[in-house]
């Protein structure tokens, strides 16, 4: 039963996953491929605490999950900076402008 | 006289030479001084150390390897003919390197090689030597290349085959080294057989490339031209020609015991002869002074070798003999040349003539130092020579000393011409009258000693023969054998001086021959020879430079280097320019193109790689 | 104290902003390298010691009670650690002339420590979260000091490492949340002992591919490689050379291989997938260094392909196999490192990195040139340097195991090697220097020495290299056999 | 359970109304919706503490951060997201969540897992006592990431830059 419940949860966050990669993979603006990219995390967290649940060991996935939640945190802040950084230097938040490097 | 003078006796030059080197350029006398003071002490000290003749030192150096110095009769002897020397250049260097532009570098690098000499001389230790003697060869490379534009190629060509004779003899030595387990030179003793002959034909060509035998010559008359003259009176004509030959004496009679009549006997003698003859040859139609002086300077060479090749007493004490007396002529010949060229402004013999009005005293120096090269009654070049023409005959083979006389012959008829063309006979046109004046005292004063010498070293040769040769002679002589050297020294009464002095008047016959038909122009006169049916081609070859081994090796490198660019480089290059590079280039941009800088595509890249491995994964796993 | 790895750099780090604001040079440049000279000495001296009985688990002590932060070091990661100090310090050294004109030279210093002891954290870690926890750390200081130009082109590579990274650690997560749905354990070898049990393949294999390409992607393998040209070029060249020379190993190669071997028990199917994916690394990102003008986006390249030969070498699994990828690790690290290096003091001087507008700067920068060709011979592989040996090793070991065909691409990819950098010595060095570069000066002194000191590690680890393999790569290889 | 399903699918939900915004505040909000219900399923999962950090810091800070860079960069607005992306989008999902439900269903039922014990102590325990090598990783990460958010908003004064 316990291990039904664990595939329910997965299979929830592969749509999470789904969602944030079609909007990587499509989305223009900058700020919409980050919130693709929370959606991922939101997954990532849902995946540990399922499994833990799953596992019996709630305590020790929570303990991993706040661990990612930190962790997050801490990435947003940069991306965001970096976002700002990147349109205060080419006036647009427009994923195709960032075509400068390449070959 | 403790034994670290002998040390003093390489330090002392070493230390004027970074001194030299210090002095600025806007400073008058103070490194004319210096240089003259310096070269006088170390001539003082080299006196000092012949009157003891008996002295070693020696110390740690580099670990395991002792640095061992060593005098006795022979070191001693040479010792002082290069600290002679040393002075005499530089009293005349004095006036003839003022104005060169590297004047400083010109003395430190005199210094730095005369300091390299004595060491190498000295030293009894394979180690130090072969130390000193690579070292000599960079301050040869130097002093070349200060002749300036062309001296450069010169100098390159010149530190080639010095170096490739160089690292002959280290290959020798090294082979003696393991032959006989020591490096202290004075404790071997080794019958050239087997390995041994080898090595005694390595340390040969090391001894007789320096020295400037051919076929390791053909630098020498190229450094003619370009070289600043004092560096040909000092180094070819003096220094290198005293070390060669010491080295080669000294592996003749001390590292290895040759034997009259052997192999490697008669193939110095060989060398030695055709040494005499070829370069004679191209002496005689040279018609640049200094050019022509340089191929006698390989020239002389071969009786020196011949002498020593002899391996007979009386054959080394000639080749020894005419070693010293060589160096003696052969630098006063070059500094009378250089003399001419200080106020005429050439050396080519075409443009020169009836000099010895206006510079009697250089015209007399050449005129003794011509005629004791050509070995004209009573000079030392008589003396020396009749000793090598004794030796030669006493092996048996009167080949070698046929070839010595028709050398005595060319020698003679090219001086003649020089002479001739350079001092006496009529004013060359171009200059006008009363330009020219007599150089210097301090350019004349070298010259005039170096001619005294050889007039002194001639009439009385008992001095030299008894004082400086016979001792080094009876020191590896067997015991009883025959030493008195100067019993038919000047003596006319006997065949081989009649045959010597009949050359002479048929040396004398051709130029006159020569200079009549070519129109009384003094240097035309070997012209008939340089016609003649079979050397004509020989000459025209050697212009060409067809006989130079240097040349010739580059010639060869550069054609089989043409032949594997062509033959295998460039097919090679072809398929990897036409195939590789058309093949990788179109790939290279096809995957170029592909990174775009597009982010999604990127990513998709990422995910695709993940699929592709979980299917490969599990795919591999079953 | 193995702790002080990862706490000495961070308390620094926490403490070098503050120092910045009393002195803006000259302490955060003495403080930075001290700490990183100090635990290089440590690395080389002390632990080795520690290593002495066998693999070490230390249990650390506050306030005298045991706290359960259990860090573990064996011959694999004191390898590691080991090279991870000497090329940051170097690169420490190089930046204090370097990093002049870039400005909060404390801040850099605080971000490289961070990163450092995020390298040294995953090191030392022995549970797959934690490699995850320092994976982050490491990469979170990358990214601000790929931006740290804060010119467009930085923030856009920076943009784009942050978010196929991203997506990496996700990967990489819910591969940990996987084994630790089926074994309920997160140490190494807790998992890989509940995997002996279990026996399941396929799970394990989807597990191991998500890893593969979550940590491919930090090790820039192909196809997980398009962030590398864009981010390691645009850094200021010491964090390249980190980057290329530490970051991509540590949080790529290192964790692929101790999870492959210590986790996994590496498979053969995991053996054959970590050997072609080197060995397309190796070529494609070859082809792609021939076509660059750019004298950093082609060491970017380079750097992927060399890091193709590491996992080409590490996934053949024999002993001889790993140790030659290992000994390329180290070799790579320091050489190109060095090559990093010295494009920056290329580009400090002329201010450009297009290969095209270069020429005969050997004439002005020898030092410069001369390292440069040193750190260009040991990564093509030319005798008797480092690389030769390593790549030597890993080609032996291709042949032992009768992947012929793996030992030929490895051969003929080395001659591509060669050749461009033949391409960069001729078109940045050699040749008539160009009228503009005349007036071009030799970089400062620290620069240089960094430089210099790399290439002598370079030359010593070619002419030295049996003491070097036996005495650093051969535990480290051991250890990788062996676990803890 | 069929509550924690429902929650699910909103979350779901939330975070495809979050993709397909136009509007990015609309998006952010979204966002922090999402994060809310997951908030709660945490809660229902028995994990309180992981309930609460979803809830306050991913929906209270990290949504703040969202609105202070999307206020920061106001004109970015007009990036144009294609059309066809929006309109495709139903479709994609439709034949994700067929493969969802039933391949990966199928797959991730054969899981094997060994058995495992039930766990002891409190959360606290857990946190501080087993995983405080992961306290450190935090501390560490917390570190980078101000230290990073310092260098990229660091003042580039001229005489710094030259």
């Amino acid at each position: 039963m316990i291990m039904n419940e664990w595939i329910v949860y997965l299979l929830f966050a592969a749509g999470m996953f789904f969602l944030g990669l079609y909007c990587l993979l499509t989305m223009r603006n900058l700020i919409k491929l980050f919130i693709g990219i929370e959606i991922i995390g939101k997954g990532v967290s849902l995946v540990l605490l399922s499994t833990g649940l799953a596992r019996k060991s709630i305590l020790l996935a929570q303990s991993l999950v706040v661990t990612y939640i930190v962790l997050e945190v801490s990435l947003v802040a940069v991306a965001l900076a970096v976002i700002i950084n990147l349109y205060r230097a080419n006036q647009s938040l427009d994923i195709r402008s960032l075509t400068r490097l390449k070959g | 006289m403790t034994p670290t003078t002998l040390l003093w006796m390489i330090l002392l030059p070493a230390f004027s030479a970074l001194a030299l080197l210090a002095v600025p350029k806007t400073v008058k006398y103070v490194r004319e001084s210096l240089a003259l003071v310096s070269a006088a002490v170390s001539l003082y000290l080299a006196f000092a150390l012949f009157a003891v003749k008996d002295l070693s030192w020696s110390a740690a150096w580099l670990g395991s390897i002792r640095l061992e110095l060593r005098l006795y009769q022979f070191p001693a002897f040479i010792l002082l003919g290069l600290a002679g020397f040393l002075f005499l250049i530089t009293l005349y260097s004095v006036v003839k390197m003022k104005d060169h532009p590297r004047v400083n570098e010109y003395y430190a690098y005199i210094f730095l090689s005369a300091a390299l000499a004595f060491g190498a001389v000295l030293s009894d230790n394979f180690v130090p030597l072969v130390f000193f003697w690579e070292g000599l060869l960079v301050t040869l490379y130097a002093l070349i290349s200060l002749g300036g534009k062309d001296a450069h190629r010169t100098a390159t060509k010149a530190f080639i085959i010095s170096g490739l004779c160089d690292f002959a003899m280290i290959l020798g030595i090294g082979i003696v080294w393991s032959l006989s387990g020591t490096m202290t030179i004075s404790e071997i003793g080794l019958k050239p057989e087997g390995p041994a002959a080898l090595a005694f034909v390595l340390m040969m060509i090391g001894a007789i490339g320096k020295a400037g035998a051919m076929p390791f010559h053909t630098w020498i008359p190229d450094a003619a031209v370009d070289a600043p003259v004092t560096f040909m009176a000092f180094m070819p004509a003096a220094f290198e020609k005293l070390l060669g030959i010491y080295l080669l004496a000294r592996i003749c009679l001390d590292i290895f015991h040759l034997e009259p009549g052997s192999g490697l006997s008669i193939l110095l003698m060989v060398i030695g002869a055709a040494t005499i003859v070829l370069a004679v040859m191209m002496a005689l139609v040279q018609k640049d002074l200094k050019r022509l002086l340089s191929y006698h300077a390989v020239s002389q060479v071969g009786y020196m070798i011949l002498g020593i090749g002899t391996a007979v007493p009386i054959g080394i004490a000639g080749g020894l003999f005419h070693m010293i007396n060589h160096a003696m002529y052969k630098s006063g010949l070059f500094l009378s040349a250089g003399s001419v060229e200080h106020r005429a402004g050439t050396t080519d013999l075409r443009k020169l003539g009836g000099l010895a009005r206006e510079m009697p005293v250089t015209a007399a120096g050449f005129t003794v130092c011509a005629l004791a090269i050509s070995g004209v009654w009573p000079l030392n070049g008589f003396v020396s020579k009749e000793m090598v023409f004794h030796g030669a005959l006493e092996t048996g083979s009167i080949i070698f000393a046929v070839a010595a006389w028709v050398g005595a012959i060319f020698t003679f008829a090219s001086f003649l011409k020089a002479g001739h063309s350079v001092f006496f006979g009529k004013r060359s046109e171009e200059r006008a009258p009363g330009k020219v004046k007599e150089s210097p005292w301090t350019m004349l004063v070298p010259i005039l000693v170096l001619a005294l010498l050889c007039i002194t070293f001639g009439v009385f040769n008992k001095l030299p023969l008894t004082q400086f040769i016979q001792p080094i002679v009876a020191s590896h002589a067997e015991a009883g054998a025959h030493l008195d050297f100067t019993s038919h020294a000047l003596d006319l009464f006997n065949l081989i001086a009649g045959i010597s002095v009949a050359c002479l008047l048929l040396a004398f016959g051709i130029h006159v021959y020569g200079f009549k038909r070519g129109g009384n122009k003094a240097y035309l006169a070997s012209e008939p020879i340089h016609h003649a049916p079979f050397f004509k081609q020989m000459y025209d070859w050697a212009e060409k430079r067809f006989f130079d081994i240097y040349e010739q090796g580059v010639k060869f490198l550069q054609g089989l280097s043409w032949v594997l660019f062509k033959g295998i480089d460039r097919p090679i290059d072809a398929v990897f320019e036409k195939g590789a590079t058309a093949v990788g280039s179109a790939f290279t941009g096809l995957l170029r193109k592909a990174h775009n800088g597009h982010y999604a595509n990127y990513l998709a890249w990422a995910l695709g790689g993940l699929v592709v491995i979980i299917a490969l994964v599990n795919v591999l796993l079953k | 104290m193995i702790f002080l790895y990862i706490g000495l750099p961070l308390a620094v780090s926490a403490v070098l902003p503050l120092v910045g604001k009393a002195s803006k040079r000259v302490l955060p440049d003495i403080l930075a390298n001290t700490v990183l000279a100090g635990l290089l000495v440590y690395a080389a001296t002390g632990a080795r010691a520690l290593l002495a009985q066998g693999p070490v688990i230390q249990q650390v002590r506050w306030l005298g009670e045991a706290v359960n932060i259990r860090i573990a070091l064996d011959g694999f990661s004191l390898f590691m650690l080991m090279t991870i100090q000497l090329v940051s310090l170097c690169i420490a050294l190089y930046s204090i002339n370097y990093m002049e004109h870039y400005g909060a030279k404390a801040n850099y210093y605080a971000l490289l420590l961070v990163m450092v002891a995020g390298m040294n954290g995953l090191v030392l870690s022995q549970d797959l979260f934690s490699v995850y926890i320092f994976l982050e750390v490491a990469a979170v200081a990358s990214y601000a000091l790929v931006a740290y130009g804060l010119g467009a082109e930085e923030l856009e590579a920076a943009f784009k490492y942050l978010m196929l990274s991203v997506v990496a650690s996700a990967a990489v997560l819910v591969g940990i949340a996987l084994l630790f749905g089926m074994t309920g354990a997160l140490g190494f070898d807790a998992v890989a002992a509940g995997l002996r049990l279990l026996e399941a393949k396929g799970v394990a294999g989807v597990a191991a591919a998500l890893f593969l390409m979550g940590f491919g992607l930090k090790a820039a393998l192909i196809p997980f490689h398009a962030w590398l040209p864009d981010a390691h070029p645009s850094a200021p060249a010491p964090i390249s050379a980190v980057l290329s020379g530490l970051l991509i190993k540590v949080s790529g190669v290192y964790a692929i291989a101790r999870i492959a071997f210590q986790v996994f028990d590496l498979p053969s199917a995991l053996s054959q997938v970590l050997m072609w994916m080197g060995a397309v690394s190796i070529v494609v990102a070859a082809f792609l260094a021939l076509g660059q003008a750019d004298m950093k986006r082609m060491l970017a390249y380079s750097s992927i392909s060399q890091v193709g030969y590491v996992v080409l070498g590490i996934g053949i699994g024999t002993p001889l196999g790993v140790a030659g990828g290992l000994f390329h690790l180290f070799n790579h690290a320091l050489a190109k490192g060095l090559l990093f290096l010295t494009s920056g003091s290329v580009q400090q001087a002329t201010g450009t990195r297009n290969l095209d507008e270069m020429g005969g700067l050997a004439k002005r920068m020898p030092w410069t040139a001369g390292t440069n060709l040193i750190g260009a011979l040991s990564i093509s592989g030319v005798p008797p340097l480092g690389g030769f040996w390593s790549k030597l090793i890993i080609i032996i070991a291709l042949i032992q195991t009768g992947e012929a065909a793996l030992a030929v691409i490895a051969v003929l990819a080395s001659v591509l090697t060669l050749w461009y950098y033949l391409i960069m010595q001729r078109k940045a060095f050699f040749g008539k220097l160009a009228e503009q570069w005349s007036k071009v000066k030799e970089a400062p002194f620290w620069m240089t020495a960094a430089s210099v000191l790399l290439a002598l590690l370079v030359i010593g680890t070619g002419l030295w290299f049996a003491t070097v393999f036996s005495s650093w790569i051969q535990p480290a290889a051991d250890a990788l056999a062996k676990g803890f | 359970m069929t509550f924690q399903i429902i929650l699910l699918a909103a979350m779901i939900a939330a975070s495809a109304f979050a993709v397909l915004a136009r509007d990015l505040l609309k998006a952010a909000v979204a966002l922090a919706v999402s994060s809310l219900i997951l908030g709660v399923i945490f809660f229902r999962m028995g994990a309180p503490y992981a309930g609460v950090f979803e809830i306050s810091v991913v929906a209270g800070l990290i949504t703040v951060l969202f609105m202070l860079t999307i206020a920061l960069t106001k004109q970015g607005d007009d990036v144009r997201e294609s059309k066809t992306v929006k309109i495709a989008f139903p479709l994609f999902f439709l034949v994700f969540a067929l493969i969802d439900i039933f391949i990966m269903r199928g797959i991730l039922a054969k899981v094997p897992a060994l058995e495992g014990a039930a766990e002891a102590g409190t959360f606290g325990e857990v946190l501080w006592k087993e995983r405080s090598f992961d306290l450190i990783g935090q501390l560490a990460v917390i570190l980078a990431g101000v230290l990073s958010v310092l260098a990229l908003f660091r003042k580039r004064d001229r005489h710094d830059h030259e």
